[in-house]
């Protein structure tokens, strides 16, 4: 059990159906151990991430936010993860610019077969989302 | 709301390391569960009969089973609650086994997993809602790209099977890569005589719609309705008048045509017939090489015509089919020599490939089946036969195996030895494959009948000395560096994935791996299946194949495709995206990004201009949904509100 | 800027046109006010000056006719993005362009001022003199732009169909268009954490930032107000309230023509506009894409290449 | 007590302090461009040079509140059983509103007959605040006070009203809330500044806008009132956003919403706006004011016509917020001089001494 250290923390994760989530089916099926801290949501595909889910994730109690799909090209949909790039890669520039830093939020992308690669990212993923601690809560304003 | 929950041990393999009975008694908790349990093996036979009593006799209506991955039970459940009455989209699964117990061994954080995991599917069960599939008619034919040996196999089965069939070959002539083979390994029977009769059967099939000298310019429409545009390359010859009598060719001036089917072994003419065998056999003019083309004048071929079939003023022509399936049998293509500088094939004439020496081989090839050197006409003693030249070469792009050159080889040194009794060959391999019915068998033959010599090692150049080429390689059986004088060499270059293949798996939405073949979309269960519901694949294209096999997937696609048009009715699924006129606001984002061309402007009785989904299109991606700044256009059973409350269970704690 | 000219070529648009939008005297000497005239007789009520801030593109979505509408520069940009996205038709709009060297914003006026009753206003050479029942004020022009006016690169408007002055060049560098930014770049996280809380936090969810924005198409279908689907609730809370500032951002990801406007229309002064900047120099920087330039372009983020040379895959440690 | 105190500048600091100690205090701060209302601690002091953005009365009617909470109990013999136990409390500190100004205060009486006696909420809230209102030292863009019947010194509704003086603060204690806050403030006898601080309250006076005849003389013209032309052209340049009457002093409008997590949930009351088309669209889709000509109609009307009938005075206290904050100004002062001029074509509308104003450009 790859060591992450003290409690567990919340790291929502959106895998697209046929590609990532079947990585972390693979993953299991070789029982490759791995962190516990991770929820998974099965989305059909990583086009269809919001942007704003991830927002509302980070925003709402999450420490961390994984999203997954198929490699570029490899797209059940063929298209729907060339989207998720473009819209993932603003986001995570822009994360930060609003305080939130950049490490709590990865995209990557794992085949169903890459059971292996799926380990190797959660891992280090929720080593990362460790490291950082808890997301401190936005401060409750005292405007009228 | 009710839900019912069925928290499954799996044996041991979710309860070793979860604890389901607290994650049953967590789930109790739950606002709307009104029923949870843990049971032995729930996608037993008991296990289902367990969930369609309990929805009786509680009264559910939602179901969670939280057990393996949906991806591997989630239809087998869905059957189940839909015979107990429910439909079938009011059910959902927690993956407690693949994502939890199997992933660790501490079950305390497995149970927790688990618990938070049924909370989740609980969340997103109480927004599910009830769908219903519409069905729509199919159109009973059946488009198959390309016209080798696994196209054709796919085409006859098809038409033998009632189906009215369209076929489009690129080329000229149908047969593909096999009419240019001379015998086929391992029974060295003659490929075009048992390629021929089925070339024949093709064209006068009566179910059977042959488009030669075509290619696919568009593919619009589904499953069971496609609609497919096909460019007629200009022939410059009338086909309906033609009789393919070779007149023409014999009189035309224009001698350094590029000779395809022979792979350039020696030049063609501007206007020509493919081979003796080519099926249709008509006459075609290659423009760059035609003076009446490069220099406006000669017309030698109209005059000569005596059936006045030239037509020096034809256009290339669009025909658009109307097909219900597709299969792809584009095959493949072949490394290009210019990449293998070290054996310097294309500067040296009597360094070839593996199909140009088929030619060789081959009667009606240039040489008559004349073995002699490309370089001065004169039988070759030595031949060495290099495996592997490109192939299982990732510095030059070539990762994978090309599958059938270890076989040819062996062949080809048999073919050889039968010409030219007192040559040697001389075979350079990394390991020989040969692991089909007979194989190992035939390669011992060419090994020990016909005394081919085998060294195991690669060929690091090749270079001319004097009449000879000089092939150097290391032999790692004996750990020694060897030199050989080669009078010809034959190199068995990489089977690559056919020239334009992603270009055409883009206009049929279908993926293709890193080194441009299709792929399936289960290798192990759906090999000749893509992701795209009624597009099959056959032959080389999907991968390097050889000829039993490629023909078993044509076959295999047939099937497919004759299982699919069985039906005069096709199921959609009603996970689909779905537009709320309300709330839309016309931006029409959805449109300009929707993968598939699902979507369109549809102006309501208000007059307001709305998006709205074509049902069966539509592939049920989501980028429509997650492009909508408004919500408006919901993707059915992911909707904004049932992700949204999923994160909430998982955050608002 | 020259109201002479303007009114000649709204004069002869009217026959044409079912209304004219431009801009009146506002309810005070500061104030400018877009008006909407049908009728010839009205146009000698129109004004043009640099008090007349507002972007009036905003206006075109709603209009049903055909519309004559008085743009400047940035405002022109507004018009490229709506033909874009096809959210107005060009046979519908007639377009007065105006180049223009700044305005001034009446809210930076009026903090400077304290929001005092203004009893004249009078332009004198780089300033603007203020008078008011405690005396007199001299305001000089480059205080009280508003800050998209410093850095501006479209003084004169991208689109027209009369230009009612000569075109102006830009003045200003361009490595400036995007300072602000830069500056909150360079705090830390917290910090930023911190300016984004307090900022937001006064935010009072009257949504006059998305009303007044141009480009926020679904007005009464706001996500934000919505319970299908059901994105946020009506606390006001910090997050909530910074979700709602985050809606709007990330839906104009690629399509803000940083016009302002959400900035201008906020009545609690929170500085809306940095948020949507920031996304565009992102998106500037990784597909050289500028909102509101090209009629013919795609919003960066409703189209994709295969092989994207900016962005490179995340690596974890 | 004295019956006016004095606090000298140099003394106002110690003042502020006193009251951030016994109080929770809400008081116009300067962030960042603007001002508005805050809660201000430790050595905080008020910003005194400009009203704030909003009016305070989100100290009294917040932007949004939990009305009560609840958790879904599951009975752990019967999951089929799920019990709602209700949480509601209304527990408040004694507040303080430092600074607001008379047309602040006067926004409360606007509320006070709808809500505090029908509303615990706010009763209690009402109760236990105690109002120190600045008196204005001039006129401020698109204020019209005097319009209504208030004033830059206005009395109405507050507990304490403070005149600011060169060297320091007049203070007239108004109520026994007033008196009670004032204990143990650094007082000086107050009657040897009184002259200066009424001479400064009648200056400012003059300065305000006369914008149409206030109060009862207030005639306004049905047929105007009933034309939608009018209104069509009045609300032409309208954003219908919710800016003017959020940020307004008088207006109370709330929507109420449920959200629920898993298990618990709360009842929400927040602001709402006659000027969003959510606000009068019914379930069936129908929306009686769909268009924003009808919203601002209501709008002015329920100002000035129809809470007037009920409760005898205009539901605006002057203030000016939605005219000087208006992202396109609309001129609510400007639309009733209109609605009260019947003789003049309303094309003309918006305050008689426009013209001369005008500036010279």
């Amino acid at each position: 059990m790859p060591d992450v250290g003290e409690r567990e923390l919340r790291i929502v994760g959106f895998l697209c159906n046929w590609c990532s989530y079947g990585g972390a089916d693979t993953a299991g099926v070789g029982r490759f151990k791995q962190p516990t801290d991770l929820r998974i949501i099965r989305v059909p595909c990583s086009g269809r991430v919001d942007p704003l889910f991830v927002v509302k994730a980070l925003l709402s109690g999450a420490d961390g936010v994984l999203v997954s799909g198929c490699h570029p090209r490899d797209c059940h949909y063929s298209d729907g993860n060339f989207y998720a790039r473009r819209r993932l890669e603003m986001l995570k520039r822009f994360l930060p610019f609003i305080g939130l830093d950049e490490r709590r939020f990865h995209y990557t992308w794992i085949s169903a077969s890459e059971g292996q690669r799926w380990q190797q990212t959660v891992t280090a993923f929720t080593r990362q989302i460790h490291e950082l601690g808890p997301l401190a809560r936005a401060e409750e304003a005292l405007s009228l | 709301m009710r839900v019912g929950v069925f928290i499954c041990h799996c044996g041991n393999n979710i309860a070793g390391t979860v604890d389901v009975a607290r994650v049953a008694e967590e789930t109790r908790k739950l606002p709307g569960v009104v029923y949870a349990t843990d049971y032995m093996y729930t996608c037993s036979e008991p296990g289902q009969a367990e969930i369609t009593q309990a929805i009786k006799r509680e009264g559910l209506n939602r179901v969670v089973v939280a057990a393996c991955s949906p991806r591997m039970h989630e239809v087998t459940f869905r059957r189940t609650v839909e015979k107990a009455g429910l439909n079938r989209y009011l059910f959902e699964m927690a993956n407690i086994r693949e994502h939890c117990s199997w992933i660790g061994e501490d079950k305390e954080a497995n149970t927790r997993k688990a618990i938070e995991a049924v909370r989740m599917a609980v969340a997103k069960a109480m927004r599910d809602r009830p769908l219903y599939s519409s069905s729509f008619a199919v159109n009973k034919r059946v488009l198959v790209i390309g016209a080798g040996v696994a196209g054709m196999q796919a085409a006859l089965d098809c038409a033998e099977g009632g189906l009215e069939t369209v076929v489009v070959e690129k080329s000229p002539s149908v047969g593909g890569m096999m009419a240019r083979l001379d015998k086929t390994f391992p029974t060295i029977d003659c490929s075009i005589c048992i390629l021929g009769p089925k070339m024949v059967d093709l064209v006068q099939h009566e179910r059977i719609r042959l488009h030669a000298y075509a290619e696919v310019e568009e593919v619009k429409g589904y499953v069971g309705n496609y609609q497919v545009k096909i460019r007629k390359k200009a022939t410059y010859v009338d086909w309906t008048k033609c009789t393919g009598c070779g007149e023409c060719m014999e009189k035309c001036p224009g001698k350094n045509a590029y000779d395809h089917f022979n792979c350039g072994v020696s030049p063609t003419k501007a206007i020509n017939i493919p081979f003796p065998q080519a099926i249709p056999k008509k006459a075609k003019i290659d423009p760059q090489f035609c003076r009446q083309f490069t220099k406006g004048k000669c017309g030698v071929c109209a005059k000569v015509c005596p059936t006045k079939a030239i037509d020096y003023e034809m256009k290339d022509e669009i025909v658009t089919e109307e097909v219900g399936a597709i299969v792809v049998a584009t095959g493949y293509g072949l490394l290009d020599q210019e990449r293998l500088p070290e054996y310097g094939a294309g500067r040296y004439p009597d360094v070839i490939t593996g199909i140009q020496y088929e030619r060789l081989l081959n009667a009606s090839g240039p040489t008559a089946g004349h073995i002699v050197r490309p370089s001065d006409g004169i039988e070759p003693k030595t031949v060495v036969f290099v495996s592997c030249a490109g192939s299982r070469d990732k510095s030059i792009g070539v990762p994978y195996c090309s599958n059938f050159c270890c076989m040819y080889i062996a062949k080809q040194a048999i073919l050889t030895k039968d010409h030219l009794p007192d040559s040697q060959s001389y075979v350079f391999y990394m390991d020989v494959r040969a692991t089909g019915k007979g194989y190992d068998e035939f390669t011992r033959r060419a090994q020990e009948e016909y005394g081919a010599r085998y060294i195991r090692g690669r060929v690091s150049r090749i270079y001319p000395k004097g009449k000879k080429m000089v092939v150097r390689g290391a032999d790692t059986l004996l750990g020694t560096q060897v030199e050989i004088e080669a009078d010809l060499v034959v190199l068995a270059t990489a089977a690559t994935a056919a020239p334009g293949a992603s270009m055409l798996a883009e206009k049929l939405h279908i993926s293709y791996d890193t080194n441009g073949f299709y792929v399936e979309s289960h290798p192990k269960l759906r090999p000749v299946e893509t992701n795209t519901a009624g597009v099959y694949l056959a032959g080389a294209a999907q991968g390097p194949k050889d000829i039993p096999a490629s023909v078993g997937q044509g076959s295999a696609a047939a099937a497919k495709v004759l299982s699919l048009l069985s039906k005069d009715m096709l199921e959609s699924d009603p996970a689909i995206a779905n537009v709320n006129t309300a709330a839309c606001v016309g931006c029409l984002k959805c449109l300009k990004t929707c993968p598939f061309q699902a979507i369109k402007e549809e102006t309501l009785r208000s007059g307001k201009k709305v998006a709205s989904v074509i049902e069966t299109v539509c592939a049920g991606c989501g980028v429509c949904t997650a492009t909508c700044p408004c919500g408006a256009i919901q993707l059915q059973h992911f909707t904004d509100n049932q992700i949204l409350a999923e994160v909430n269970a998982l955050c608002r704690m | 800027m020259n109201a002479k000219k303007m009114k000649e070529a709204l004069r002869e648009a009217l026959p044409s046109v079912d209304v004219v939008i431009a801009y009146g005297p506002g309810f005070d000497p500061l104030h400018a006010e877009p008006c909407f005239i049908k009728d010839a007789g009205r146009v000698d009520d129109l004004i043009l000056n640099p008090l007349c801030e507002h972007n009036l593109a905003g206006y075109l979505t709603s209009q049903k006719g055909r519309t004559a509408v008085v743009v400047k520069g940035c405002d022109s940009r507004t018009v490229v993005q709506l033909l874009q996205e096809g959210l107005v038709e060009r046979e519908k709009v007639h377009l007065i362009g105006v180049p223009c060297r700044g305005v001034v914003s009446a809210k930076k006026v009026m903090a400077a001022i304290g929001h005092e009753k203004v009893l004249s206003a009078v332009f004198e050479a780089d300033s603007l003199v203020v008078t008011t029942g405690s005396g007199e004020k001299r305001l000089p022009l480059m205080e009280v732009c508003p800050d998209k006016c410093r850095s501006c690169q479209y003084p004169t408007p991208l689109i027209y169909d009369v230009l009612v002055d000569e075109p102006l060049a830009a003045d200003k560098p361009p490595e400036s268009v995007y300072e602000d930014v830069e500056v909150l770049e360079a705090a830390s996280l917290e910090e930023r954490k911190a300016y984004w809380e307090k900022e937001t936090g006064r935010c009072i969810r009257c949504y006059a930032c998305r009303n007044a924005c141009p480009l926020c198409v679904c007005q009464d279908s706001c996500i934000a107000e919505t319970r299908d689907p059901h994105w946020m609730s009506q606390k006001s809370t910090v997050s909530e309230k910074m979700m709602f500032h985050l809606i709007h951002a990330l839906h104009l990801a690629g399509r803000c023509t940083e016009c302002g406007e959400c900035e201008r229309a906020c009545p609690m002064g929170i500085p809306l506009a940095k948020l949507k900047r920031k996304i565009n120099k992102d998106l500037k920087d990784l597909f050289g894409y500028v909102p509101g330039t090209s009629p013919e372009d795609r919003p960066p983020l409703s189209t994709f290449r295969v092989d994207e040379e900016r962005i490179e895959e995340h690596k974890l440690p | 007590m004295k019956e006016t105190g004095y606090i000298a500048k140099s003394a106002w600091k110690a003042f502020v302090e006193g009251l951030v100690a016994r109080y929770r205090v809400y008081a116009p701060c300067r962030d960042g461009e603007t001002v508005a209302f805050r809660r201000i601690q430790g050595k905080e002091e008020p910003c005194l040079d400009r009203p704030a953005a909003g009016a305070p009365k989100a100290a009294l009617l917040p932007q949004s509140e939990t009305l009560f909470g609840f958790v879904l109990k599951k009975d752990p013999v019967d999951p089929r059983k799920t019990e709602v136990e209700l949480k509601a409390e209304i527990e408040e500190p004694p507040t303080v509103i430092l600074c607001g100004r008379p047309c602040d205060a006067r926004g409360f009486t606007i509320i006070d007959p709808v809500f505090l006696d029908a509303d615990p909420y706010y009763r209690k809230r009402r109760e236990g605040t105690t109002i120190i209102t600045l008196a204005c030292p001039t006129a401020y863009e698109g204020c019209f006070c005097t319009s209504v019947g208030g004033g830059p010194a206005d009395k109405a509704a507050s507990d304490v009203l403070v005149t600011e003086l060169d060297q320091g603060y007049y203070v007239e204690p108004l109520t026994d809330k007033g008196r009670e806050a004032l204990k143990d403030a650094p007082l000086e006898e107050g009657a040897p500044h009184r002259e200066e601080a009424e001479e400064r309250q009648r200056k400012a006076f003059t300065r305000v806008k006369k914008a149409f005849p206030g109060g009862k003389d207030l005639k306004v013209s049905p047929e105007r009132f009933e034309s939608d032309r009018f209104w069509q052209e009045a609300s032409a340049k309208c954003l219908s956003c919710g800016a003017c009457t959020y940020l307004c002093p008088t207006c109370y409008c709330f929507n109420i919403t449920d959200e629920q997590g898993v298990d618990t949930g709360e009842r929400i009351r927040s602001w709402d706006a006659c000027m969003f088309s959510h606000f009068t669209l019914e379930a069936s889709g129908h929306n009686p004011r769909a268009q924003k000509w009808q919203r601002l109609k209501q709008r002015v009307g329920h100002k000035f016509v129809y809470y007037p009938e009920k409760y005898g005075e205009a539901a605006c206290s002057g203030c000016g917020r939605c005219i000087r904050l208006c992202p396109v100004s609309v001129e609510i002062s400007g639309i009733v001089a209109a609605l009260a001029a019947p003789e003049e074509p309303h094309t003309k509308e918006a305050g008689a001494d426009r013209e001369e104003e005008r500036a010279t450009r």
